[in-house]
């Protein structure tokens, strides 16, 4: 249990639906020790709730012999998210979801998740693994922003 | 292992005198609401369902997958020329469901009351 | 992020008091995907705090290099919280603390958090590392006990 | 990195006219919580101060330090011939009170108007 960087907390979860919210709990309250406002908690906690979904089903494909890594790092007035998992990662960036051509049968329902995470957080960034593995996305979100 | 999600029905009238269809949901929206969210709605008889008021109150966590089955309901909603509100969200899904742009195909309310004055 | 036990969930913290509260809304995540009543979530809230603490202050002696491991493993209808520091383990089990000797100060104002942990769960086991280090607090909280 | 413990002083007079000194205490009780706890008793003035209601409703973190806190305050109390109770503490934390005996020490209440209706 050495050599962990002293502000960093670290969840491992297992590939499962419904884990997501175990993540969330977590960096809820790592962000509520940081002292951000609920507001910003509740933003938060959906980013990471999407991610984590993501990686358990995209990346580690529902494969319960997988984990999914929560990497959760203050520095100074900002906390930095990394969820990790053992896929290849992201092929392309999806488009904005579209509401008009999803009523209209024109676009799937869903592809909702990395556009909500991209407007919840201030920095949203997708990684893609060397090796093809340990893929992950990692997610910023600041102290005090003033435009909100 | 996650969270059952409850649905239940309730058949009001407005003050305008408009029968409204309320669909209460308890628990998450998620993957795991299919049945609930859109095997209720299907239960629901088209020739005299017009107005479907969703009550969000009791529900603490939606994610995308459940928005996507609320679009979904949208989609058959819209369909059978029904028109779909709902209430009881909080502030920050209030915020996630505009992001998304559901606003602009379910109107939303504070509460029950100010949803049935409107309709 | 491989080779986990599909039903653990790990979180690693800082050996920092105030962490102990990022454990615990950890562990009543897990409790509540397992269904547990509110109730008994509230004492493996304290439980868990209590444990971190003495993991944190007498296990890690507040060395910030350090870090807590806490393991959260669901077997059947028990969830199964191991908190493990990098200390030597307990000398011997604390005698349950006297409020009487406390006031009339014969005895330390200090002492319950061992004490709490044993009352509030079903099981409580400490494990001195075999090394000297990585020493634990095995914790076992079970859903639906009859008697309360 | 811990929430601050706040702790207000309020001077309140018992349905039987009795003078009772109110600590209202918000945030956590825990190590860090000393000035708060034991800082703010101290401050008392102990001649005009005779029955201490402690106020925990605001408070929704208790650990065994916080209670050792708790503890410190009732031994300076009872050298000081003061009677100290308590309200607004959750179940839960009623509970652990009780385990650890200070309800012998410091009645509990459930309530402001039921503390003050009894002192
Ligand atoms: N962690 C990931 N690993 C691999 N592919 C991913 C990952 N996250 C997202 N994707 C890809 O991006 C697409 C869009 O994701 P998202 O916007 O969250 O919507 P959805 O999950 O509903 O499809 C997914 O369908 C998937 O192809
Ligand atoms: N993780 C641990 N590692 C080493 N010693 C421990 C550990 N947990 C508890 N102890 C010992 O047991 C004693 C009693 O612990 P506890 O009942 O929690 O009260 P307190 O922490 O207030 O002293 C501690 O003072 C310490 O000496």
């Amino acid at each position: 249990m050495t050599n962990t960087k002293s502000t960093s907390v670290e969840v491992r979860l297992p590939s499962r639906l419904g884990y997501e919210k175990v993540a969330m709990s977590t960096a809820a309250a790592v962000a509520k020790l940081m002292g951000f406002r609920e507001e910003r908690i509740e933003d938060l906690k959906t980013a990471v709730a999407e991610a984590c979904i993501n990686a358990i089903e995209h990346g580690n494909r529902l494969n319960e012999g997988l984990s999914v890594g929560v990497v959760l790092s203050s520095v100074d007035d900002a906390l930095e998210v990394k969820v990790i998992d053992d896929g290849k990662g992201l092929k392309t960036i999806p488009p904005k979801p579209d509401i008009d051509r999803k009523i209209h049968g024109e676009e799937d329902p869903r592809g909702m998740g990395m556009f909500l995470i991209q407007a919840l957080v201030d920095e949203a960034e997708w990684v893609k693994g060397g090796n093809g593995k340990s893929s992950y996305v990692r997610l910023v979100i600041r102290l005090d922003k003033e435009a909100e | 292992m996650q969270t059952e999600t409850k649905a239940r029905v309730d058949r009001l009238t407005s003050p305008a005198g408009h029968s409204v269809t309320v669909l209460r949901f308890e628990g998450d929206i998620a993957s795991t609401s299919k049945d609930a969210v859109l095997g209720t709605y299907q239960t629901l008889p088209k020739e005299t369902t017009k107005l479907v008021l969703l009550d969000f109150t009791k529900v603490d966590y939606i994610n995308s997958s459940g928005i996507a089955l609320v679009i979904q309901m949208l989609i058959e909603a819209s369909n059978a020329s029904q028109k779909v509100y709902a209430f009881g969200l909080s502030p920050h899904f209030t915020k996630v469901f505009t992001m998304v742009g559901i606003t602009k195909y379910a109107g939303l309310f504070s509460g029950q009351t100010e949803a049935l004055a409107a309709l």
